[in-house]
């Protein structure tokens, strides 16, 4: 497996887990069939992300990838935390192997999802998810 | 021997830090080269070279080398040295098994293949390939513990089945199936009956005659032999299609010039490892029963899957720790120089995790957080002690930031008011 | 290195007497693993022997070792390192890329081979193989030394041909083939071109890019690799079937668990000998010409198979001596010490003489009467020497017991008068 | 290639080897297309094989077979001579491969013909050729 120092460091030393409690903004993405779920909590505070936590079940990269997400997303506005993208996750973590970049997609959605929460939540309209079809690439299968 | 291996073992790794153990705990995925396989090799690397093909004197030693190999794997079979055939690795001799009988006896009508879900992905992989063709291929249910049912196997065969293929031994859970009782009844039957024994040869006994098998799959390196070397037991009479042509080697039955010191190597192997059998399989029995009887006291909610101890290969030990994620523990496992395998999907790139944790009935979430691991000849029970010791840690640390766990415990709570 | 191979080449003939000179020259069959390659396997076996597609760190250096060999060998092909898939054989290499092709086309119409009457049993087996599937094969005839017309291929060419396959250099007469015209016709006409490259890689130059080499086959054991490892170039884009389904090993195309060893091994040799091309190419060349020389000059009617130097392997040199038969030749020369091949079919225990060499022209009684010396990296001209010193005996002595010879002899004087 | 130890030692010191001058009988066996011919020359006093020499063109077994095929003969009566089975002279030579067999029948074939040779000279009625279907067996090709 190629993962760089960076997700691995990520992975073996994440930032922002845990749970906020009484969050502003809550937000999931995945499924437990495909081996990867990703919890958002969000604080909120004159349209900033005050602060960010995660929990993630997945693999190293689904869990360097939410913590590289969180890092990047604390302390942005709102604006700026919805237009953060898959490929600038995994950029920050120095690349991630092909067929784990839909990793790097999850952590996108969830901090959508915990954005659209928190809109919901406030009263304001949500936001449209884009897709990344593209993103389901032949895998193969090793033994 | 043993020493000799954990030396080189340790000192392939002096980049790490000095004072960190390694505990190698994949044996079924590969074994070392016993360093008397490697050994025996030597020769006909460099200096007995010649092609055995060749009539020449200078071929003579090559060609009795490879003889006494074929002895030694008839030996451990019950076979005769003339049924035992050369091949690149098992992987191969399973595809040659499953295209070589419907190439030969489609044109007979006998068209359909019986195998199980449970199968290596070289049967599984294979018999996809052939339904594609055109040809009909059945995969057999099995039950909790990964056990075909006798009952199943008779249902589906038809007047059209060629041959039945159910592996000897599970490679992930280790499950070992009624083989003789599936012999017996393909041989009543007249149907031709391949077992992938991959997983078994040299580690558990085998005895193609008393049970009524006639082709086997097997792989030195799954007994501390060299990889890229494989086997086939062809019954004497046994017609089938080959699957590499060219050349006349093996008997006109198997193409390309022989891999002599792979040969001798795969000879001295199945050799060695089956004498010490009778030794190792207990040893290796008491230890790996010695790490799930810790596991499952140490792991709150850890479930064993398979079949319990004397019904599986006595090297197998295969978890799921509900809440976490193979690959992830792979990885925390060998930050500790602790080296498994699980059947996540993650781990392998794939988008479904292991087949056969889903055909024994476990959820997605139970077969993500899988954790496999196998014995072998250099295993002590102080690598399980240590496994022991930093296994549970790893599972309670990624468990703490799982939503999945979070949820399961929620799940338990409302479950228990 | 030279010295230390011949030295253990000569104690393992120990039980002989330590009088009689050993000179191998059946290079073309197999060549010894260079004492390099096999110090470059050797870590593999008991140290690194690891699973290359487990995900742990301990594998990392054998992951590390395996695209240093695909680079190695792409290397050589002016291929790039994703091109390049490790098989078990030279064969098997042969095999996918007929099997593997029309598996794929034939759903699109594509049902089509063409390829030659001299192509190696790795190629007509599977040939007829196919054709007993259905599939449509055409062999092309060859002209007296052995080279396919481009016409021909032109001619042999419909709107279901998939691929064409045609041999870079003859295994039994040498001679090369016009690949890069075969390679431009193949990629102006959209159709598929590979090449049996398995006598020709790391001796000749090749360029899969200049010559629009499409898929190509190679063997480690014919460039002081080990046996049981070969390869195939597979060009970026080409959709062809698996042929050894399973486990997704080799980016999902040719499964089996990798052989580590094998792999390192290839890709040692194949750098190591086409860095020494420039060097042994010129040299072996002189040596076969002073042989073939020699021969010529020394036995009466005596015939030289193939092309002209320059278009011919620098090794290969292949004759007939009318009147006797090979297999003779082979164990009086056996008996002296030299060690070569023959078209016979007595030699092989086939009913008929070489193909290749009945596609040239020749009769029944030439072909069986025909000797291969093929010279390597070790051969000197002292060994040349002592070949010219005993063959045009041997050759007269069985001759005079020859009553073809007789025959032969009378026909001439019956012409001369 | 597993020969005996009797077949090399006929193979590389052939018996009666060469021609005989004015010959009572000759006969010849064998295809070149097959890679075997064997002729057989006898010298016949008082229906006995006084002398008998062979040349033969074809493998080392041919050449044991015809060299050990023409010891047997060698003093024996006509009749005994025609009776010299193959399996005679395989056995003899401490047998041969299978795939070899047809060597030891063209040497019996080879001295009937001669016989029969020897029998028509003499005006006398010549005998039936047994068949040896039996022994084209499957061959396989070694590269
Ligand atoms: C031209 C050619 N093709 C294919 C092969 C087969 O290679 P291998 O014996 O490695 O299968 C050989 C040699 O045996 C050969 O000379
Ligand atoms: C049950 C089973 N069958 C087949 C194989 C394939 O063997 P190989 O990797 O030698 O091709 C394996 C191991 O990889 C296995 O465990």
């Amino acid at each position: 497996m190629a993962y760089s120092e960076k997700v691995l460091d990520h992975f073996q030393n994440p930032r922002n887990v845990g749970e906020i409690e009484n969050p502003d903004g809550v937000g999931q993405a995945g499924n437990p069939k495909c081996g990867d779920i990703m919890k958002i909590y969000l604080r909120v505070k004159d349209d900033r992300i005050e602060d960010i936590k995660f929990k993630t079940f997945g693999c190293a990269s689904a869990i360097a990838s939410s913590s590289m997400a969180t890092e990047l997303v604390k302390g942005k506005t709102v604006e700026e935390a919805w237009n953060l993208t898959n490929k600038a996750v995994a950029e920050a973590l120095d690349g991630l192997p092909p067929v784990k970049m839909h990793c790097s997609v999850l952590a996108e959605e969830a901090i959508h999802a915990a954005i659209n929460d928190y809109l919901k939540r406030q009263g304001l309209p949500t936001r449209e998810e884009e897709s990344h079809d593209e993103l389901v690439d032949h895998h193969v299968h090793h033994e | 021997m043993a020493g000799q291996w954990r030396n080189e073992f340790k000192n392939s790794r002096k980049g790490q830090s000095e004072m960190s153990r390694q505990v190698y705990l994949d044996y079924a995925a590969t074994t070392y080269t016993a360093p008397e396989v490697v050994e025996a090799m030597a020769p006909y690397f460099t200096e007995s070279f010649g092609n055995p093909s060749s009539i020449y004197s200078f071929s003579d030693r090559n060609r009795k080398a490879m003889t006494k190999a074929r002895e030694q794997v008839a030996a451990v079979l019950g076979a005769s040295q003339d049924e035992i055939f050369f091949t690149g690795s098992g992987t191969e001799s399973d595809n040659w098994a499953l295209k070589g009988t419907v190439w030969k006896l489609a044109a007979k009508g006998k068209d359909h293949i019986i195998t199980t879900k449970i199968e290596h992905h070289a049967i599984l992989h294979t018999g996809e390939f052939l339904q594609r063709q055109g040809y009909d291929v059945t995969y057999l249910p099995v039950d909790e513990e990964g056990r075909v049912r006798l009952e199943d196997l008779k249902k589906a065969v038809t007047d059209r089945t060629a041959l039945v293929s159910i592996m000897f031994a599970n490679n992930e859970i280790g499950t070992i199936q009624p083989i003789a009782e599936i012999g017996a009844f393909c041989r009543e039957r007249g149907i031709l009956f391949h077992t992938d024994a991959v997983q078994a040869v040299a580690h558990v006994p085998i005895d193609v005659q008393a049970m009524n098998i006639d082709m086997l799959s097997l792989s030195a390196h799954k007994f501390y032999g060299p990889k890229g070397i494989g086997a086939m037991y062809l019954r004497k009479g046994t017609r089938i299609e080959n699957f590499i042509h060219g050349g006349g080697q093996e008997k006109g039955r198997r193409a390309s010039t022989e891999n002599v010191a792979g040969i001798v190597g795969l000879g001295k192997a199945i050799e060695q490892t089956a004498s010490r059998m009778a030794e190792s399989a207990p040893r290796i029995t008491t230890l790996r029963d010695m790490l799930v009887d810790g596991v499952m006291k140490a792991v709150p909610h850890a479930k064993l899957n398979g079949a319990p101890s004397g019904e599986r290969l006595p090297n197998n030990a295969n978890f799921s720790f509900v809440g976490i994620e193979g690959e992830t523990m792979l990885l925390d496992l060998d930050r500790a120089g602790i080296y498994g395998s699980t059947g996540s999907a993650c781990s392998s790139g794939s988008l479904d995790p292991s087949h056969v944790l889903m055909a024994i009935g476990l959820s997605h979430e139970q077969a993500h957080g899988s954790l496999r691991l196998t014995l072998g000849e250099e295993t002590t029970g102080e690598d399980i002690r240590y496994v022991l010791s930093v296994l549970p840690d790893i599972v309670a640390q990624r468990r703490a930031m799982s939503p999945l766990w979070e949820d399961y415990l929620k799940g338990l709570q409302k479950e228990s008011r």
